[in-house]
């Protein structure tokens, strides 16, 4: 295992930053936000289509027997995914590859391996993989991977006799993009308490309301299913809902390399233009307090790229399903607790050092920050993630 | 006569006998209590003031509590920029012309001072003013001004000796914002909001009786607005309070609670409080007539305690902080910084260490001025504004 | 009331300092520390004797009619006691003031408020202020006003049925140098759990036996009584032990200002330093990193005065004995938390500020840094008094 | 050849298979094994190395553990500053009479770089070096050197041309510390030891073959020892880590635990985590032959955790945390950042952001050299030394 970048994962990281060069500048960010705004779609489907088909980043996480490109022996793993996501980040790209491409698969990916409706997931995978279909996981972006209760209780969609869903999810992200949902259930049929994991197709009895959303590059939506027809991919009994938390937590560590992509372009674009902006016959980057915040900046942006690195090398070796090990549960821990401090840290710093033209809609700093503050939330807040190190830096809790 | 608590009191309690708010226009009763001495005790008789102890102003709007009142919000930049610094600088005419309407809110003000090119460095804007007979002849842009689409008058910086060192070369104006060639676009900040505004001055003739303070004076005029601005921005005590609201989150909702939260809220719950007690014993040493250096300190406290907890809040609301309340693209006619809702608090408070001064530059001052560390090497001291590097 | 200074407490500093500046040169306190450290005594008796006696430090709290200098009409109080501790932390001083002249008397006060035994508080009193005698309460100088057991039970010093105390008391400061030792005791003769505060003269049976500590200029030590003659000083039913927390809590208000004493000198000092030091042909006080650092510092600095003379004042207008209200609790609790660490933040950057000359012996910083690393722990550290603050602020703790 | 695991497995087995460290005596088996090419295995051959990946030392400390070692904190000056710098710059002679006793440890080394007047600012260094014939005569004063008082030899940065600018007029040596003229005085430390002395020189006569690089190229000589002294206080990966030893206290007290405290070791046990994270991968990148700039990053980090870790510890434990283990004056052979007991960890880590470049300084070089920011207004450039401001 290495916290390097390999040749292919540079490689992989080339592609996708010339197409985002290309076809996602921040000025084309920013003109997507408003039309979002005003109501429009917040995703970009020509780049996500180029992304997903052209350079196949919808299947780095999909078994090659599936279409994809993740296997053992020289494949593609979280490790390609987390490059993909360090670019992504670095262009606050409005594309669904996080719902998709990560969580979405996730939950397919744990559903398959666990034998009940594989076939379908296995299905649906393929779709994915080909970039056909676009889905989404239909649970709220600010669910942490460690809380107790069960999604599907809290907002309770259920799955009628008829075979059909109805309920309402709130928080949900990459449900405007999505042709697939794929919402945690409760069995209606039993009287034992029972969940599942359904797919829907997107349809008129799927109603997906945006809401205004602090990140205005990946706003989330609620998701509303009326009698939605629904296929089953996966059951349980009791109240665990594997493919929910192990599609967090795998989400959560590669979120960190997103996180890592944000800080970058914050920090890089501040140096830049401290360079650049004189005030008093002097750059503003000569004055060393500007230098030591910098200094202080950069280093905690190394030390996000290698957490984030380790935590999609674990997450890399870990079997594709199934719980995660401790090792790769603290590596995604850390990376949490850190790239989501170190992302808001680096955008506040940027929008500090603009000056008033960071405080502008015209400059895209705000929508760093946006995403930053946002990704700080998503998936567990750093406070849950060093929470949960508790146990294994066997630093008891006070009594 | 000298004044104290009594006889201010009374002063106002006789003023009530004979104006009652109930009984005449709003407008009238703000002239009448200008005319009264009872708008801010501490200017001149005839001026609005009494010639009074500044603190006393607090036993007048005591005894006045309840009656119409001038809008603070929608007239701050008048009450806390320019009045000050027409009192200081202004001649005997200026005063009488302008501090009573600024007053009653019967004319709005804005300030003309930031420019693209010229933020922290001020003193290198490049907005010019030639001089032709009685008039000047204004060109350039400005930039972060708020309240200038309903502003009557504006204060203005601008430079009328490019031959001369950046401090020295600038003069103080009053601008007439009705004049031909002031042209006034909104300015959309991150919070979707247009609060401010970019002014372009294209050929604007103002006579010279707009200008305040000697020609070349500009700089020494401006440092007491900026004084003012930042003991105004730091210094006021607060009825609602950043902390306030994100306390009333952490009660009305304890799902939201964690250690986590709460030991960063104890230890911001102690800044507040500190900060209250700085401001208050700053308040004291103004009162007492010897001002402490911990005004532009105020600003900074300030904007650090705003930030933090504006944060911590969307951090605490989880869901409900992945949600903005509004984004549509509007302008305000008042500023809360706690207004809204927490989004809106966060981006908002990114300005606070911007606005005013910035956190870097505030920190200079009172290293500088304050503990008398030496200045920075500088390059731009004794050189020509015309041949300054750019 | 007002935050300021009344010229009465102007004039009060202005002789202590001047006395301070002849008798007590950070060389004088430097190897006074070198003999403590080889086993001669901490304080400095002389220096105490002319605080105590000819500027009447030692009866700042205690009221005119006992021979002290406080009363409510424009006599003395806790300002005047804060105002002496601002300047004994600026120099260091080795002097007893704290447990003598705050701990030891406030416990008395509070004795002598409560009639049963008050005529001996009353007649120890007397000798306190007269400077005939100096005392201190042999508690932990760690214990915590918020802790919920009794000290006497903790360490469980007895009063025995011939009127003798037995037992040890760990972490007290000023022993060394008191005559008159106040010690919390558990009365044996009662089956019913009863307390005590005993009054304990200094002799043989007294063993103090100096602990190499962290604070060289106000060291612990650990006091054993063996069969000690002993006075009951106050007595009370139940567990609580009034005159102890009473003394904790105001000796916690007043060291706020020892603590803003000790940051002032930093402060000062450094900033002496980097306006001389040069490096790169240029003052390190020029440098802007380095000015900011000491811009925020000095800001750090005004708000621990705010929060200390609020402190000061509030003490001052409680009553001299009895349970504080609740404004006085919260001011003691803000001062603390606020001004203990700023103290240590001061002695740290003035450390690191003065480079390896910092790092010396021979420079008095590390005489700052150690007292205000001892401060933080005293009478309850930050986090205790924040927890304090919970109820007062109405931020209920998670549960 | 080149080298992989398995060669240098089969080296060292070969090694020990002829050397039986129990049948003969230590120095004499260190000498084999540096003669063996198996004491840093990336050195040139016949100088203890085989020209190997560095990162190939880690199989051949394993296949030789349990053997007799050098000791590494008696010498780790030699080790981390003066070898390299004499590989890097010395002639073969040089190199052929020095690195043998060096890693075996039979000849301690000292560094003779910081002076009173040149802490930060090294490059004005004060101490002279006038060449008489063969040889140079030294006259100045050094301060914080450790292990002055047993070592044999020390590297030396001295004045040997005051006349050009002071980054120009430097030379590097090295010290006999035998040689008359060289009086070594213990500093006492906050701690209460003395870890350093102070190093005076007086008329110290010195071969000129103990020039270490070209006359006047003792800046550049210098660069390579401070760069690998960080990568040694910084990048080293730790046995025993100052997180480890104060959770070890939070473990064994439970009465001390509190929420306060848990959240910020919390905090501070990730930060330890991403420390070493950054670390191995430093490690990585040093092995793959391309180094990252993250090496002085990597002092900063550990200086800040170290200070802030000891500063914890000492508050958790209360009355223990007013206690001091010893403050005799003493001199002790190695030194050990976590040894001791809290008190000592508190105030010896004070230490570590000041020696071997002050986190100041450590910021300034990110700033400009990774991310080339520029450089501030030098005074101090292009001036001859002598006539620099004092």
């Amino acid at each position: 295992m290495t916290l390097l970048y390999t040749e292919v994962e540079e490689e992989l990281r080339a592609a996708v930053r010339e197409l985002l060069a290309d076809k996602c500048s921040p000025s084309a960010v920013l003109d997507r936000a408003d039309s979002a705004a005003a109501g429009g779609t917040p995703y970009d489907a020509e780049l996500w289509k180029a992304l997903a088909r052209d350079i196949g980043v919808a299947g780095l996480l999909i078994p090659e027997e599936l279409g994809g490109s993740a296997s053992r022996e020289g494949g593609a793993s979280a490790r390609e995914a987390a490059v993909v996501l360090e670019e992504l980040g670095r262009a606050v790209a409005p594309v669904p590859f996080l719902s998709s491409a990560v969580l979405a698969t996730q939950a397919l990916l744990t559903a398959a391996g666990q034998g009940a409706g594989g076939d379908l997931a296995e299905e649906l995978l393929g779709r994915l993989a080909a970039g056909e279909a676009t889905a989404t996981l239909a649970v709220s972006f600010a669910a942490s991977p460690y809380a107790p209760a069960a999604p599907c209780h809290e907002n309770g969609v259920t799955l009628g006799e008829d075979g059909t869903v109805t309920g309402t999810v709130t928080g949900v992200i990459g449900a405007e993009a999505a042709d697939v949902l794929l919402v945690p259930v409760r069995l209606a049929r039993k009287t034992e308490p029972c969940v599942g994991l359904c797919a829907v197709e997107a349809s008129a009895a799927v109603r997906v309301t945006p809401v205004p959303s602090l990140d205005l590059t990946r706003p989330i939506a609620t998701v509303s299913f009326a009698s939605a027809p629904a296929r089953v991919v996966a059951r349980a009994e009791g109240l665990e809902v594997p493919w929910v938390w192990e599609a967090l937590m795998r989400g959560a560590g590669l979120l960190a390399s997103e996180q890592l992509g944000v800080a970058e372009w914050c920090l890089t674009t501040t140096v830049a233009y401290v360079k650049e902006r004189r005030q008093f016959a002097r750059p503003v980057g000569s004055f060393q307090a500007v230098k030591h915040r910098l200094a202080d900046l950069w280093l905690e942006v190394v030390g996000a790229r290698a957490a984030a690195r380790n935590a999609a090398a674990l997450l890399a070796e870990a079997p594709a399903a199934g719980p995660l090990g401790d090792d790769a549960a603290v590596a995604v821990a850390v990376a949490q607790a850190h790239c989501a401090a170190v992302a808001v840290h680096a955008a506040e710093e940027c929008v500090q050092l603009h000056g008033g033209i960071g405080m502008t809609w015209e400059h895209p700093a705000h929508l760093y920050l946006k995403r930053a503050k946002a990704d700080q939330i998503a998936l567990g807040t750093p406070g849950d993630h060093r929470d949960a190190l508790a146990g294994p830096a066997d630093l008891p809790t006070p009594v | 006569m000298t004044w104290d608590e009594a006889s201010v009191a009374e002063r106002a309690r006789a003023f009530l006998a004979e104006h009652d708010p109930a009984g005449m226009d709003r407008l009238e009763f703000l002239r009448a209590r200008f005319d009264a001495g009872l708008a801010w005790v501490h200017f001149p008789e005839g001026l609005g003031g009494l010639g009074a102890p500044r603190d006393l102003q607090a036993v007048a709007d005591r005894e006045l509590k309840g009656t119409p009142d001038n809008q603070p919000g929608r007239i701050g930049i008048g009450l806390g920029m320019a009045a000050p610094t027409i009192l200081a600088f202004g001649t005997e005419e200026q005063s009488r012309r302008f501090l009573r309407p600024l007053w009653t809110g019967e004319e709005v003000w804005c300030q003309l001072f930031s420019e693209p090119g010229a933020g922290s460095d001020l003193a290198t804007l490049a907005t010019r003013a030639v001089r032709e007979g009685d008039e000047w002849v204004v060109d350039g842009q400005k930039v972060w001004t708020s309240s200038a689409h309903t502003a009557r008058w504006g204060i203005l910086v601008a430079r009328t000796d490019p031959g001369v060192p950046k401090h020295r070369g600038l003069t103080y104006f009053v601008c007439d914002m009705h004049a031909p060639g002031v042209e006034v676009r909104p300015l959309r900040q991150i919070t979707g909001e247009a609060e401010f505004n970019e002014v372009f001055l294209t050929g604007v003739r103002l006579p010279d009786a707009l200008r305040l303070g000697e020609v070349g004076d500009g700089w020494r005029v401006a440092q007491t607005t900026l004084m003012n601005e930042r003991v105004a921005i730091g210094g006021a005590p607060a009825r609602r309070t950043m902390m306030g609201v994100v306390a009333e989150t952490w009660r009305s909702r304890p799902e939201l609670r964690t250690h986590d939260l709460h030991q960063r809220l104890l230890k911001l719950w102690v800044d507040s409080e500190v900060m209250r007690l700085t401001a208050a014993r700053l308040r004291e040493q103004l009162a007492a007539g010897h001002p402490g250096p911990e005004g532009s300190g105020m600003k900074l406290a300030f904007a650090r305690l705003h930030q933090e907890l504006s944060g911590i809040e969307v951090e605490m609301l989880r869901e409900d902080g992945l949600a903005y309340d509004d984004w549509t693209f509007r302008r305000p006619d008042t500023v809360d910084f706690i207004g809204r809702e927490a989004g809106y608090r966060y981006l908002r408070a990114k300005g606070n260490s911007i606005e005013g001064g910035t956190s870097e530059i505030l920190r200079n001052i009172i290293a500088e001025r304050v503990l008398g560390l030496p200045a920075e090497p500088r390059a731009d001291k004794d050189v020509a504004w015309k041949d300054l590097p750019r």
